[in-house]
């Protein structure tokens, strides 16, 4: 039994989520066999949260708690980033319920080595978008049926393209001066107060010993001033260069409400743009930092 | 007023961009005195985080210099260098860093003449932006008491 | 006793600034809001139930100088310490709600236990808490389950009780002095007051209707036998091991020292560090006494629900909630709390089945 | 704590007229963690090396700078001086006072100042250092050797002699290169081919060299002491072991007469598809040129030549082979080439007739050669004037800026050997006569005592006299003698253009293949100008002869023996010691992304499995392999929670010198 179940499976949730997500049954059941066979330990999923008005992380061992899976408008959270947490590293075989923004990590994780295919079940959801109004990485998901999955609830819906002028966010802001982007971001970061929730809730930031939390040199001031705090929002979205699959994760979970995502997409577009790359497409593709093409030049290197 | 010296940086190459400075040295060319070299093997082992120190540091710019693309002496750590340099300057742009202040040039052991033309030049382009207020201003002092009391500070 | 309209409170801020005092109260910033120093009464804005941030880092500051060095010659380092001027200027935080301005007070059993935290206490002393009875609150909240109440004077030096049990709505306040320091203030700054009332009006709707959601008592023995109990794993695997609950908790008060510099000087800083994250813990020899996350928020929550009552006899959370508002998976303590407590009657029911 | 010495020097006045290095000196002895800071003069020399000893033991050292000229010059020097004073080496910095401050600024106060930032630095650098153990790596005695001209055949002999393998690779057919097309050489006039042949088959029959001819060099992996370098074994159509050089293949081809260029007589003669390139040619047997043969290229031929052959040694199946081979060190003596002569229009070369290059004036004058060295017209007959136009294409703004350093002495060589074996007077126009050498100016003098005409002057115009004095067409040299400030005319019957040396057609591909750096004019480039000549920034990799820079064959001689004497002193060893400025990792951090993995150039990452007690797969982690790993660092900056580290050049020791900015 799982704590975090008790109290969550009354049956009004169930029928709000059935309402947003016909194969909701489907995936209940395909989950509650799973558990049944032993053909894995645990399921995580997503389920009512103790607020009313939010859905929450459920890790399920118990088949009769499947029924209490849900998905809906509310199911934010890329659960993919449970998967580098200790807890579930030796929790053997386990099903995961992904989108198809989430699916995009997954196939991040096994490019770099993070997760092992075969102890993993993906539970793939057709998704068209999260959130009320419906967020802004939805409007221009790629990946509304996922890129990986070992089995898939919802029919199948094509795959938007991209193209440069998929960023219009990012766009905006780069319309700016240099005067007005530094005080914009000096600005925001300055709220950051180094919970390092965006790290932690990133299903990429996979390090155990953060760069911030190393100290010898300490590269990154630890402090959460100005300094440190540019130092640190700069660094953190510069390691997921080529690597972030945009699912926004960080900007979500920011307790001071900074713009993470914009600088997220910034790099998303600029290694789009340059190499014509989008991380978690395939667990092949190496990404553009790690590769290079014979002879390419740079024109602003004389 | 005195004139305004720039403090800078420069991470090169030993095998190329270094050799290079030294072969001006060996030909005695002249170019200004204000940046400091830090030798690197190669344009690849230059981390991200040395630009961020080297701002924090209070450098008024930063110059990145190797072997030309093809010339790499380890084969191929222009090439990540070059690919690491696009994306991060790119990002710094974006952040609303003073984009002006890097410099980045391919300079081989041959090129000492290169070497000087573009030290000169980089210090000049300095000296024109002058002190760089920006960054300074969120660098923490040393001889302030700092104590932040809530806030922002 | 004097009151004060909602149209006065500029009024409020004008006399104390032109005491000398810097006006703190919460600030809107985009979604959310924070306690930020204010010089009109119109960046204001008490809408939000909760700023991000408790007023705990104006007492406690999320970074702090707490002596700076030069090297002076050779061998010789001189060190120099904040001036009390600079750390503790005179200020007012307004707009606090009764759970945040009991914060300080918790603190200060620690911030005063084995020795004197300066720095905490000099701010303590400078700065006088106005606070606003609550008449709302939200899904979070549960200051009626750890001994505080929306209308709690523990903390502030000075309550504001609202007129009307609606928020949002022209008030005439109720003022309060609660402390000596509170009536300084209103003999300081007179002149704001509109009136006097007797006696106080109610606002009972709010305190009706919080009723506790756990028995803090009963967790508080609970845990004195379950610290190997496997509820603690099963529980907390939601968890991310961020610092968010912990940074914005008017109760934490953990931190690290750090040294930022150089070879030429540098200053000593003191940081918020944070149970819930994973190198907290971490030995030099590479040892983690606490590397779970079960281990973690089994800390967290023993250490506010029974080892802080065990030494100073107080529960250390105020009830603001918090923790569970900003959790980027709404796991918090009030819920494992309630689970706890759940668990607890459950147990003695069945106990009580048995020797029946 | 750190016990630092610090020396500065004054390199006599090279340092000290711009670097007050007494104020620099009482400086850094106020720095914390220096113990000992002293000037000297020279401390490179005896005395300044003794002082340092003594510093060392005296106040026992744990770091050590020395602020001199470029690291690039004393770096081990110093680091030797260290180790001898029972110090570990690389404990000992350079800070770079001269080529990058002395030398490049006149203000004294700015030059102190700025050496004062530089010796700090490494004073920081220092204090970070820790010492390293030189690594091991085994070695493979065997030499590749790379063009088979005078240069890698001297290195092979030389090699081979001392009991090393070796593979030479020649891309030409037969060895031998630019010094077997040579008639005489200057200045003692032995005949080329006399004092060349006997070293062609030496290398032919020497045992432990391996020859591969009409090869090229593919692919190069690996680091000093173990290469392993593929190479690409074109088909010559004829088996080489079994062809005697009979020539009754040549006899049988279906083309009754030579009709292509013949390569070797530069393009004067005639060759048939299959030929025998000299009568020297080593190997000797014949060879069939693909681009010619009416077989290969249509595939439809009676193939004569196979129905002649007695030893059917004809094979049209033969395929290109991929051969390859390790190696523990690697010797490039692939040449040079010369200016094109059609680039100096003014010259009229391929347009007037007679004006001929230096090298087919070599062919005609070789008794081997077409006219079996005679000098002769094109209407065949004998000339009676011959010009010879010095620096052809050389020091010149608008062709190459370089001297090539032999012309003179070869042009000169060129003038006796016409007057000689000819009626005709010579004249020898030039700018400068450079003969610098054992013998050359006395052979100078020789020639001009032999009423060689010699004008100093570059001329402007060749062109082509209808009506000369001989009653026939005749060429006009227009030039100035710029001794008496004249413009002349001077009427020829032929003309020799003496053209320079370039970096050979293939020297771009070739640095890229060996990893090796080319000067500004293109020829490969040597590690130091002056005390490496022959050795590159690649370990394990020399330049030898044309393909380093123009040189005459003494000096290319004694390249290739200077080479085979560096490898010699590589491969005499059982074990190489290499650097120990590798890569490491952190195995308690390292995540095992393995994104360094992907960014190594010389695939020195490898995986190390962590297992618990009872075997268990824990994960996976980042290994470098020490005898791989070449220490460039990309690694490291990709590596996001900083797991990996260079020796030599760490995060703390780059941060160490910016924290002092």
């Amino acid at each position: 039994m799982l704590g975090v179940m008790v109290d969550v499976s009354d049956a009004e949730t169930t029928s709000t989520a059935n309402a947003t997500f016909r194969e909701l049954s489907t995936l209940q059941s395909f989950a509650k066999k799973l558990l049944e066979s032993g053909t894995v330990k645990m399921v995580i999923g997503y389920s009512q949260g103790y607020t009313s008005d939010r859905a929450m992380p459920a890790f399920i061992t118990d088949p009769e708690k499947a029924s209490s899976l849900i998905f809906d408008k509310r199911c934010f959270h890329n659960l993919t980033m449970y998967l580098k947490t200790a807890e579930i590293k030796c929790a053997g075989k386990i099903a995961i319920v992904v989108k198809g923004c989430d699916a995009k990590a997954l196939n991040v994780l096994l490019l770099e080595n993070q997760i092992k295919r075969e102890n993993l079940v993906i539970l793939g959801l057709v998704c068209i978008g999260v959130g009320d109004p419906t967020l802004e990485k939805c409007r221009i998901c790629n990946v509304n049926t996922p890129p990986i999955y070992d089995e898939l609830f919802g029919k199948p819906v094509p795959n938007k393209e991209w193209t440069s002028a998929t960023f219009t966010r990012v766009k905006e802001l780069e319309g700016k001066s240099q005067k007005e982007l530094w005080e914009f971001w000096v600005n925001e970061f300055n709220r950051c107060i180094k919970c390092y929730a965006c790290r932690e809730v990133c299903p990429i930031c996979t390090c155990t010993r953060c760069i911030t939390d190393k100290n010898q040199p300490q590269w990154v001031p630890t402090s959460p001033h100005s300094m440190g705090n540019f130092h640190w929002n700069l660094t953190r979205a510069f390691h997921l260069a080529g690597r972030c699959i945009g699912c926004d994760e960080c900007e979500r979970s920011c307790p001071a409400d900074i713009p993470l995502s914009l600088v997220n997409w910034k790099l998303i577009k600029q290694v789009f743009e340059k190499y014509g790359f989008i991380a978690g497409m395939s667990p092949d593709d190496l990404p553009p930092m790690s590769t290079y093409v014979e002879g390419e030049e740079e024109e602003f290197i004389k | 007023m005195a004139e305004f010296k720039p403090k800078a940086i420069a991470f090169i190459c030993n095998w190329c961009t270094y050799t290079g400075a030294d072969l001006a040295g060996t030909s005695r060319m002249e170019y200004p005195a204000d940046f400091r070299i830090i030798k690197v093997p190669c344009t690849g082992r230059i981390d991200a985080e040395f630009i961020i120190k080297g701002f924090e540091q209070g450098a008024d710019g930063i110059w990145i210099s190797g072997c030309h693309i093809g010339d790499c002496h380890y084969q191929s750590g222009n090439y990540f260098a070059q690919r690491r340099w696009s994306i991060f300057h790119d990002e710094l742009e974006f952040l609303g860093i003073d984009t002006r202040r890097l410099k980045y040039t391919w300079i081989s052991a041959s090129e000492g003449r290169k070497f000087a033309d573009e030290a000169t030049e980089f210090v000049e382009r300095l000296k024109e932006l002058g002190p760089y207020e920006d960054f300074d201003q969120i660098i923490p002092k040393i001889e302030e008491s700092g104590a932040s009391v809530g806030g922002d500070g | 006793m004097i009151t004060i309209n909602t149209n006065s409170l500029g009024k409020l801020l004008e006399s104390a600034r032109s005491a000398g005092y810097r006006f703190v109260a919460p600030v809107r910033d985009g979604t959310i809001s924070l306690f930020r120093p204010v010089d009109r009464i119109q960046e204001i804005a008490l809408d939000l139930i909760t700023p991000v941030k408790s007023p705990k880092e104006y007492f406690f500051s999320d970074h702090e100088c707490i002596l700076s060095y030069k090297r002076s010659g050779k061998s010789l380092i001189e060190l120099s310490e904040p001036s009390k001027e600079d750390y503790a200027p005179p200020t007012v935080i307004f707009g606090c709600r009764p759970c945040d301005a009991a914060g300080p007070g918790i603190i200060r059993e620690v911030m005063t236990w084995d020795c004197d935290d300066k720095f905490f206490l000099d701010r303590l002393e400078s700065t006088v808490i106005i606070t606003i009875a609550c008449v709302e609150a939200d899904e979070a909240c549960y200051c009626t389950s750890v001994d505080m109440a929306p209308d709690s004077e523990t903390g502030s030096d000075i309550l504001l009780t609202p007129s009307k049990d609606k928020p949002g709505v022209q008030q005439e306040y109720l003022v309060k002095a609660v402390t000596e320091k509170g009536s300084r203030f209103i003999e300081q700054t007179k002149g704001w007051s509109d009136g006097t009332v007797n006696p106080a009006p109610a606002i009972e709707g709010l305190k009706s209707s919080m009723k506790p959601t756990f028995d803090a008592e009963r967790v508080r023995k609970w845990l004195d036998t379950s610290f190997e109990d496997k509820f603690w794993d099963t529980a907390t695997l939601a968890c991310i091991s961020c610092g968010t609950c912990t940074y914005t908790c008017p109760t934490c008060h953990c931190y690290d020292i750090i040294d930022e510099g150089n070879t030429d000087g540098g200053k000593r800083l003191r940081n918020w560090d944070a149970c819930m994250m994973e190198l907290f813990t971490l030995h030099a020899s590479g040892h983690n006494p606490r590397p779970t996350k079960s281990n973690r928020f089994r800390q967290r929550l023993t250490h506010k629900f029974k080892y802080y009552p065990d030494l100073f006899n107080r529960i250390l959370c105020t009830g603001c909630g918090r923790c569970q508002r900003y959790c980027p998976t709404d796991h918090a303590l009030k819920n494992l709390l309630e689970q706890i407590d759940k668990l607890v009657s459950t147990e003695s029911q069945a106990a009580e089945a048995v020797d029946k | 704590m750190a016990r630092i010495g610090v020396f500065i020097c004054h390199c006599g006045e090279n340092i000290a007229r711009t670097v007050d290095v007494v104020s620099v000196t009482e400086v850094a002895r106020t720095w914390p963690g220096v113990v000992y800071a002293e000037d000297y003069r020279f401390c490179c020399s005896d005395p300044g090396q003794s002082i340092i000893r003594d510093a060392i033991k005296e106040h026992n050292l744990t770091g050590l700078v020395i602020s001199a000229c470029s690291p690039k010059m004393h770096e081990k020097t110093f680091r030797n001086l260290a180790k001898a004073s029972g110090m570990n080496p690389y404990l000992c910095e350079c800070s770079n006072i001269r080529e990058q401050c002395s030398w490049v600024h006149h203000d004294k106060e700015v030059g102190t100042e700025k050496a004062i930032d530089l010796v700090r630095m490494m004073v920081e650098k220092v204090r970070m250092n820790h010492p390293l153990e030189p690594i091991e790596a085994p070695v493979t005695k065997r030499v590749l050797v790379v063009g088979a001209g005078i240069a890698g055949i001297q290195a092979s002999l030389d090699l081979a002699e001392a009991g090393l393998e070796v593979v030479l690779v020649e891309r030409n057919p037969s060895i031998g290169g630019h010094m077997a097309q040579l008639s005489e050489t200057f200045p003692t006039l032995d005949c080329s081919m006399c004092i060349l042949s006997p070293k062609m088959s030496a290398v032919k029959e020497h045992p432990d060299i391996k020859l591969l001819t009409y090869s090229e060099v593919e692919k190069v992996e690996g680091f000093i002491g173990n290469y392993t370098v593929s190479i690409r074994k074109k088909p010559r159509y004829v088996i080489e072991d079994l062809c005697v050089g009979c020539n009754e293949c040549v006899t049988h081809c279906v083309f009754k007469k030579p009709k292509f260029p013949d390569e070797f007589n530069e393009g004067l003669g005639k060759r048939k598809p299959v030929y025998i390139p000299f009568p020297q040619a080593t190997p000797q047997g014949a060879f069939i040129d693909p681009e010619t043969c009416l077989q290969l290229t249509t595939g439809k031929c009676k193939q004569t030549c196979v129905t002649a052959c007695p030893k059917d040694c004809i094979d049209f199946e033969m395929v290109e082979e991929i051969e390859e081979v390790e190696v523990g060190a690697i010797i490039l003596a692939t040449g040079f080439g010369t200016y094109k002569p059609e680039l100096l229009p003014q010259y009229g070369y391929g347009k007037l007739d007679n004006v001929y290059t230096s090298l087919q004036m070599e062919r005609m004058l070789s008794s081997s050669g077409p006219t079996e060295g005679e000098i002769l017209l094109k209407d065949g007959t004998a000339p009676k004037t011959v010009g010879i136009i010095h620096c052809a294409g050389s020091r010149d703004e608008n062709a190459n800026i370089w001297c090539s350093k032999v012309c003179c002495m070869y042009s000169l060589k060129l003038a006796h050997l016409i007057q000689e074996f000819s009626e005709a007077q010579v004249f020898n126009f030039y700018i400068d006569i450079r003969a610098a050498g054992k013998g050359y100016e006395e052979f100078y003098l020789k020639v001009i005592e032999e009423n060689v005409m010699v004008l100093r002057g570059r001329p402007a115009l060749i062109e082509y006299e209808e009506q000369g004095n001989n009653g026939k067409g005749n060429l006009l040299v227009h030039t100035e003698d710029t001794i008496s400030g004249t413009k002349l005319v001077v009427p020829v019957d032929m003309v020799v253009l003496s053209l320079g040396f370039e970096p050979d057609k293939d020297a771009v591909q070739l640095a890229k293949t060996f990893n090796i750096s080319r000067s500004p004019e293109g020829f490969f480039m040597e590690r130091h100008v002056k005390l490496a000549p022959v050795a590159t920034t690649t370990d394990g990799v020399y330049i030898v002869g044309g393909c380093q820079g123009p040189k005459d064959i003494p000096e290319t001689v004694a390249q290739a023996s200077a080479a085979a004497a560096s490898v010699l002193g590589i491969l005499s060893k059982d074990k190489l010691i290499r650097e120990p400025t590798v890569a490491r990792v952190n195995e308690l951090n390292c995540i095992g992304c393995f994104q360094c993995e992907k960014v190594c150039p010389y695939s020195a990452i490898e995986h190390k499995e962590i297992r618990d007690h009872d075997g268990n797969l824990i994960r996976e982690v980042a290994l470098v392999n020490d005898s791989l790993c070449h220490g460039c660092g990309p690694c490291a900056a990709i590596c996001p929670s900083k797991c990996i580290d260079v020796d030599g050049i760490t995060e703390e020791q780059i941060y160490s010198q910016l924290a002092v900015l």
